[in-house]
């Protein structure tokens, strides 16, 4: 039994030099073999071991991760947590993970700094204005919190935002989601595996899966860099990589993989409250606890396993939020880094079977997993424990593309760098 | 850095708006080496390579594509000699010809822009399509002391201001 | 601490004010070098537990002096007192402490130390997630360093691209030889330093052969490009480089408008003359003003004879620090102690003691600077009175672009560093970088919870060995869980020193322990110089149509349509938005109006293979029209769906004009072109985009063919023909196409020509009773007619049959999407179809949902609500579940975010005139 | 920023240039819905070589083929593609 974190146990430790804390999770050998297997050990890939340990009781669990947990995506987004979609299959799988977020924290005993500060879409003009409403009154006949807000009410949550009539993109009014907000993305991944490792699950690092083990057409297992590890179910959960680790197992997914930069500033003391994005233009907006602004904005729009991205991407971001609040000008940009995005073909992800017994599939993320952590989680250990979707990922199904049943947020279709 | 009294400088780079002229798109799909022979006879000079110029007093044409040659001014004796092999198509409304003049001219399309516009690179007579500020632009170097740009009618204003707000910098 | 030893040549000639004090400086001077010449040592405090921080360094290393320079929208937080050159009148200003730098309240932290260390917020603070909130606000107000502006930025910033066969990084020693020569051999070569002065090391170790300025004039008289103050930040795929150029430092008004340029540079070579960081030393209150790189003590007492201690000591494990020893002796200073970790060094400048074996444990201080050093020397230890203490542990080479360029490392033990090694990019390092001194590994010797190894964040080497004992022992886990190299000065000083640690730790070597990556920048960039001009227009130039100004005389409202932005509405009177729309909508039901449709995509197909590639992109049949005819179309993407609309015209044998939306006419360029040259390369045809070439105006409304009819001098064409004529004096197409239900007309017109056509047609359909009419009234008048808009219903999930346009879809199949549309969910029950809504009671609230009864999740939403122009009431279109079966029932419209509601009824979404007999003659 | 060698201009900066597709997604409109769907719906999407369809959009608006390294983003080779042209 680990000390459970709490603000008694940090003070016992002030008094001792913090000596009584234990590591976060264990560091085991793998074993011959699992029930079930997991490929990656970012946040899904633990969030979906703790949550086949916790709810359905399967704790002969392996998460498999070529480096060390949490270095993917999860380690690599802006933080941004929200369920403000317009179409209701997502906007009801996301919802599912809001609520999951708004008790995560006392969940994992790990403060994950969820921090519900409201997210806003911009709109600047009515056009923008009406989508916003269409996608908010969407949220709310579905039971999930939305507003419209005007101007003035903006003014006051946003002050810097520029709300002049002349602006190059004026400032119309906005759709605040109260409840989402942002959570310290490391704390994610290192909460849930330290509360997946309580329950039993080995957590594998540097073992890099390098093929599979078949028996006809089932995986009954994974050849890795560490040996050849066996089990009842795979799951395939390395977003980003998704097309590579599949194309191991011979299947060719919807799936071009892209790189997605993000930024963040010099920390400053407060200057932005929410969550600040735009129906119109591409960047989002937030201010990190440490002070930086966290910035992003599109993905370099062609195929890229490289985490590394092209400066002119970024100054187009940078250029659309300094556009929106010009006091972000004199701040300094300090860190970029990239993540490798799986962009699907419909910009919804895929959760569920795959044409192969034995093995299943988490991918497809594009650049809005982080949100979907606990609920992808959640909603994969369902498919890993019984072998068949749970209702909210249902629609999710890798057949979708085939059969025509896509899911387009965007509407932009299937060609991602269109998008 | 910037040193004061470079104003002198940038006072001799000048963005005028040429007035419309007429300016086609000739297009070549098949047979293009007869199709070269043919202008050839009718113009009195060779089609232009890619990125070049070539022209007489009535016409001139500019090469920014594979099979597209811009063409501006008289066109007359064009028509027939494309025959089922190309087609010449009126553009010159959408476009609107930018003149950069002075010393400075080449420095002043590195602002915003992604192409080198050195003499080594973009000589005299070379033509070059790129971007520059977010807009597409044609380019013509006409001379050390002159350049055209060929400007989407709808960004030529946001462009002209561009181009006068870098002028300061010039000489630097 | 010290007095300004000064002597020799310059005046302190500028006046500048830190915290609201003038201070006076030299020409040359960093606001650092200017504070320490003015007797002051504390500067900033740190970012957890406010302990008071001074100069540490004299470059852009510095983790502890950042100030906020400049005022209003000029105002620089976070500026590294050693990286910006003082200018008079210039503004500093200490950040993160209240009420003064000498006495912030927020120290008391520090007295919490013992609870807080590393990740101690992961631990606490639980409860709901709206509780975390109220904890996180204080922590944020806590947190952060200086302040941003809250004003609009006044200057502007400069983008320009740069080409060379050579770009030198660094005017040391090494990249001064490196440029020289390269100009030379006759390449064009570009060298770049971020310091104002060239030299590098040689600013603070001149050499007599080296003479940095006339080796500057002769690359420049060779053609070579010298930028000063301008540091190469980002190292990027294929030999691109991110430079920043300061034109005006940190607050000061630029002389031309422009505060700072970026350069996007490619050049054929690179050249890495980066040198060398000083690596600090680990000790309890390392982080105290008083204690300073052992470089940077000579560098302030050689550059910019400034004297910042009068009794030192000096700690090393090198021997550079000799010569700071030396540098101190010249200028006047004692030097009370030489304490060396190794066993034997050089020798020491006369009257100097040199300690081996000998170890910095622990510092005392006073508000400026120190009062006592404590050493253990051989295992006992010893104090020493002294105001200073010049550190040096080791060297670090400045390796981050190389890394950024995708180089790989090697590790030089007797340096203990990383050195420079293969990289995939035409790029090599030179000089110091790859010649480190040796330096070897040295223990810490003073308490490890206040050895402060991350200055700026508060990280000490306490904190690194309990994320070791917590599990966090990757590097990348260690980095996060302490935030380790996270603070503004991105770790240049903090890295090896936590990298030993972790080694130490680990029992491996340094280079098994790990390495964290570079990533762009090398120091932090502006936002508005990343931004550029887009910070005024986020990138995004407004298009205009040609008749723009004409428009602007009738002060229209207008109405941004993606970048292009068109009349909305011709208000007269004051009429409202509503009341001029609906005004100008009833004149095109009973008179006509005219409208500029300038923007909408146009394209001219010719060739004998038009038709064919006509019959490829549209999904109606185009190919037998006659010439003189054209008809309505639509587009589909490879998947099915429809993606955008139009008309195509035969305007000759081999000729076609295919019309497009506006938001849609860049992608369907796009579309054409990768269709035409790349799907179908052997087709006979050109496509020419002459969206741009005609300004567009429609004439609308019954008396729009008797207007025409006189304006032209005969006959129109009747509904869907085309006909050239003379309108004006101008040369015009006359396309009879009918959007809003009346007979109407688009006249096609070179845009330089548009305002004579627009005022003949203006003036002949005034004297009519007629008037212009706007987006807003054509938006009315397509409702109305049940003609779907892209962007609205046309909304990239619907195809032909959901949209009711599944008759016209080209039988033949052979056009693009045909194939996507055999897919079985495109045409299985409960897609959305369109239909029309009639209000019951109210209007109806556009975007509104579609429901049954309150509680039930929509069946559809509605994509556009107008009132019906002559009859009133309100009307909508919708895409609802199985809308084509369901006419008829009745529904709510529910806008929960406006509070607005409307029952409706279920009808064909063709409101007006569905047979059509308006516009046929 | 990359730097792709077009075959008709040279050397020029990315920004002129726009992603189009890869080769093996390409959709010949003769094909049968299940070929076609394959080919829109799969990619090879490999951490190595692939072929992929880029235009000169900004520059000749010309077509061509980039055999692009995945992981280095080195171009190995620029073909042409599009009707015949005169040098």
């Amino acid at each position: 039994m680990k000390t459970p974190y709490s603000a008694f146990s940090l003070l016992r430790g002030a008094l001792n030099g913090q000596k009584h804390w234990e590591p976060a999770w264990r560091d085991p050998e793998p074993r011959a073999s699992y029930d079930v297997i997991i490929i990656g050990g970012g946040g899904h890939g633990l969030a979906t071991a703790y949550y086949l340990a916790k709810v359905h009781g399967i704790r002969n669990v392996a998460v498999l991760e070529k480096s060390w947990i949490g270095g993917g995506n999860v380690g690599r987004n802006t933080t941004l947590v929200r369920s403000n979609y317009r179409l209701p299959q997502l906007h009801n799988f996301f919802e599912f993970g809001l609520k999951l977020w708004h008790g995560l924290s006392d969940d994992l005993n790990y403060n994950v700094m969820f921090s519900p500060r409201g997210a806003m879409f911009l709109g600047h003009n009515d056009g923008d204005m009406i989508k916003l409403a269409e996608r908010g009154d969407a949220m709310r006949c579905d039971g999930i919190d939305a507003e419209l807000l005007t101007p003035r009410q903006i003014a006051k949550i946003e002050p810097l935002l520029d709300l002049s009539r002349n602006s190059r993109f004026p400032i119309d009014g906005a759709l605040i989601q109260w409840r989402a907000g942002t959570a310290r993305h490391d704390a994610v991944a290192w909460g849930y595996a330290r509360a997946a490792d309580a329950l039993g699950v080995d957590i594998i690092q540097k073992c890099e899966v390098t093929g599979f083990v078949r028996d006809g057409n089932k995986i009954t297992g994974v050849e890795t860099t560490r040996g050849r590890i066996l089990a009842g179910r795979t799951g395939i959960c390395v977003a980003g990589h998704s097309g590579h680790v599949a194309g191991l197992a011979g299947l060719r997914l919807p799936i071009e993989s892209q790189t997605l930069q993000a930024l963040v500033t010099e920390g400053v003391k407060p200057m932005v409250q929410s969550v600040v994005m735009s129906q119109s233009l591409h960047c989002y907006i937030s201010q990190s606890d440490k002070g930086g602004i966290v910035m992003g904005g599109d993905p370099d729009n062609w195929p890229s396993y490289a985490r590394r991205g092209q400066p002119t991407v970024t100054e187009g971001a940078i250029a659309q939020a300094v556009t929106l609040m010009p006091a972000l000008s004199r701040l300094r940009m300090l860190r970029t880094w990239s993540g490798v995005t799986d962009m699907s073909f419909d910009g919804s992800p895929i959760i569920g079977t795959t044409p192969i017994d034995g093995l299943y599939l988490n991918a497809g993320w594009c650049y809005g997993g982080f949100k979907a952590t606990p609920a992808s989680g959640w909603t994969y250990a369902h498919t890993l424990a019984t072998g068949a979707p749970h209702a909210l990922n249902a629609p999710f199904s890798l057949e979708r593309f085939m059969t025509g049943a896509t899911i387009d947020e965007t509407s932009v279709g299937p060609m991602p760098n269109h998008r | 850095m910037i040193l004061p009294g470079n104003a002198i400088v940038t006072d001799a780079t000048s963005i005028i708006a040429l007035p419309a002229a007429p300016l086609h798109a000739l297009e070549i799909w098949s047979n293009p080496e007869a199709v070269a022979k043919r202008v050839q006879k009718a113009l009195g000079f060779a089609l232009p390579p890619m990125n070049r110029s070539a022209g007489n007093a009535a016409t001139t044409l500019l090469r920014f594509e594979p099979t597209v040659w811009l063409v501006e001014g008289d066109t007359s004796v064009l028509a027939d000699t494309l025959g089922d092999d190309g087609a010449l198509t009126a553009i010159g409304g959408g476009v609107v010809r930018m003149r950069l003049a002075g010393p400075h001219w080449r420095e002043l399309l590195l602002e915003g822009g992604v192409f080198d516009t050195s003499a080594a690179a973009f000589p005299v007579g070379a033509t070059a399509a790129t971007i520059i500020d977010h807009v597409g632009v044609r380019l013509h170097a006409q001379s050390d002391e002159a350049c055209i740009a060929y400007v989407p009618s709808s960004y030529a204003e946001g462009l002209h201001h561009f181009w006068e707000a870098a002028l300061p910098l010039l000489g630097a | 601490m010290s007095g300004p030893m000064r002597p020799a040549t310059g005046e302190e000639t500028i006046s500048f004010t830190f915290d609201g004090t003038t201070y006076q400086a030299r020409p040359g001077d960093t606001l650092a070098a200017a504070l320490l010449a003015n007797g002051i040592g504390l500067v900033g405090r740190s970012f957890k537990y406010h302990r008071p921080r001074g100069i540490m360094t004299a470059g852009i290393e510095e983790p502890n002096a950042l100030v906020t320079v400049g005022t209003g929208g000029r105002a620089e937080p976070n500026t590294r007192a050693t990286d910006v050159f003082v200018y008079p009148g210039m503004v500093a200003t200490s950040q993160n402490r209240w009420p003064s730098l000498s006495l912030d309240v927020a120290s008391i932290f520090g007295l919490a130390a013992p609870a807080l260390g590393a990740g101690f917020y992961y631990k606490t603070f639980f409860g709901p997630a709206k509780h975390w909130l109220r904890y996180e606000g204080f922590i944020r107000r806590a947190a952060g360093l200086g302040n941003a502006p809250t004003e609009a930025d006044p200057d502007n910033f400069s983008q320009t691209a740069g080409f060379c066969d050579v770009l030198v990084v660094g005017s040391g020693p090494a990249g001064l030889k490196a440029a020289l020569e390269a100009a030379e051999a006759g390449s064009s070569v570009m060298l770049v330093e971020q310091d104002a002065a060239p030299g590098g090391s040689l600013l603070r170790d001149p050499d007599p052969a080296m003479d940095p300025a006339v080796m500057i004039a002769q690359i420049k008289a060779l053609g070579g490009k010298v930028l000063l103050r301008t540091t190469a930040s980002g190292y990027w795929d294929h030999n691109f480089l991110t430079l920043t150029q300061r034109l005006a430092e940190p607050g000061a008004v630029p002389t031309h408008g422009f505060a700072q340029r970026l350069w996007h540079v490619r050049a054929g070579r690179v050249i890495l003359a980066t040198g060398l960081i000083e690596r600090p030393v680990p000790f309890a209150n390392n982080d105290h003003p008083g204690v300073m790189l052992s470089q940077a003590v000579r560098s302030y007492v050689r550059r910019w004879r400034v004297l910042p201690g009068k009794r030192v000591v000096i700690a090393t494990n090198n021997d550079d620090a000799y010569l700071t020893a030396e540098a101190l002796v010249e200028a006047g200073a004692e030097v009370v102690a030489l304490l060396d970790a190794r066993a034997s060094g050089p020798a020491a400048p006369a009257g100097v003691t040199v300690h081996h074996d000998a170890r910095p444990a622990s510092v005392t201080g006073r508000k400026h600077g120190l009062r006592k050093v404590t050493a253990v020397i051989g295992g006992s230890e010893q104090s020493f009175d002294a105001d200073l203490i010049a550190v040096s542990g080791g060297f670090v080479p400045v390796s981050h672009l190389h890394m950024q360029a995708g180089g790989k490392l090697t590790w030089n033990e007797e340096a203990q560093a990383f050195i420079p090694g293969e990289t995939p990019q035409a790029c090599e390092t030179v000089g110091s970088a790859l010649n480190p001194p040796p330096a070897p590994a040295v223990a810490p010797a003073g308490k490890a919870k206040k050895s402060f190894v991350d200055f700026q964040n508060d990280v000490s080497l306490a904190d690194i060995d309990l994320a070791w004992q917590e599990g966090y022992r990757s590097v990348e886990h260690l980095k996060r869980y302490t935030t380790l190299g996270m603070a503004t000065d991105q770790g240049k000083t903090s890295n090896m020193v936590a990298l030993s640690r972790l080694a130490e730790k680990q029992r491996v070597t340094v280079p098994e322990a790990g390495l964290t990556t570079f990533r762009p920048p090398f120091t932090p960039v502006t936002m508005g110089l990343l931004a550029g001009a887009g910070a005024r227009n986020a990138g995004a130039h407004v298009r205009r149509i040609p008749l723009h100004g004409l428009h602007e005389k009738h002060d229209p409202i207008w109405q941004p349509l993606g970048y292009w932005f068109r009349p909305r509405a011709y208000p007269v009177n004051g009429e409202s938005l509503a009341e001029a729309s609906m005004r100008e909508a009833r004149t095109v039901r009973t008179v006509a109006g005219l409208s500029d449709v300038s923007t909408l995509g146009k394209f001219e197909v010719s060739g004998p293979d038009a038709a064919a590639l006509l019959e490829l992109v549209c999904a109606t049949t185009v190919g037998k029209l006659a010439i003189g005819r054209g008809r309505y179309t639509f587009m589909c993407r490879e998947d099915g769906i429809v993606f955008d609309d139009g008309t195509v015209w035969r305007l000759a044998e081999n000729r076609y004009l295919m019309t497009s939306s506006t938001g849609g006419a860049d992608r369907m360029a796009g579309h054409l072109s990768y269709v035409r040259n790349s799907l179908r390369p052997d087709l006979k045809c050109s496509v020419v985009n002459v969206q741009e070439h005609y300004a567009g105006i429609a004439l609308a409304g019954p008396r729009a063919r008797a207007i025409l009819a006189s304006l032209i001098g005969s006959e129109p064409p009747r509904h869907m023909g085309y006909a050239p004529a003379t309108l004006a004096g101008v040369p015009v197409h006359v396309l009879a196409a009918s959007y809003s239900g009346e007979r109407a007309f688009e006249i096609h017109v070179e845009a330089s020509h548009a305002a004579a056509v627009w005022q003949a047609i203006d003036a002949a359909t005034r004297a009519e009773g007629g008037a212009p009419y706007g987006l807003e009234a054509m938006e009315l008048l397509r409702i109305e007619k049940g003609h779907v808009v892209v962007g609205g219903e046309v909304d990239g999930r619907s195809t032909p049959h959901d949209l009711g346009l599944g008759g016209m879809l080209n039988k033949a199949g052979g056009f693009i999407g045909a194939a996507g549309l055999t897919r079985p969910a495109l045409s299985a029950p409960g897609r959305n179809n369109l239909v029309g809504l009639v209000s019951l009671d109210g209007p109806i609230p556009e975007g509104g949902m579609l429901i049954q009864r309150a509680g039930q999740s929509p069946q559809g939403h509605v994509t556009a609500a107008a009132r019906r122009i002559l009859e009133g009431g309100a009307i909508a279109l919708a895409l609802l579940e199985d809308g084509h079966k369901r006419h008829g029932e009745e529904l709510i419209v529910s806008s929960p975010t406006r509070g607005e509601k409307a029952r409706v009824r279920v009808t064909s979404p063709h409101f007006y005139d569905p047979a059509g007999e308006r516009y046929r003659d | 920023m990359y730097q792709i060698t077009c075959p008709h201009c040279g050397p020029r900066a990315q920004t002129e240039f726009t992603y189009e597709r890869t080769m093996d997604s390409v959709v010949d409109p003769a094909a049968d819905a299940q070929t076609a769907m394959q080919a829109l719906y799969t990619r090879a999407n490999p951490m190595g070589l692939d072929e992929e369809i880029w235009r000169h959009t900004y520059g000749c608006r010309a077509w061509m083929v980039l055999t692009r390294h995945r992981v280095t983003h080195e171009i190995h080779a620029v073909r042409a593609i599009g009707p015949e042209a005169l040098p």
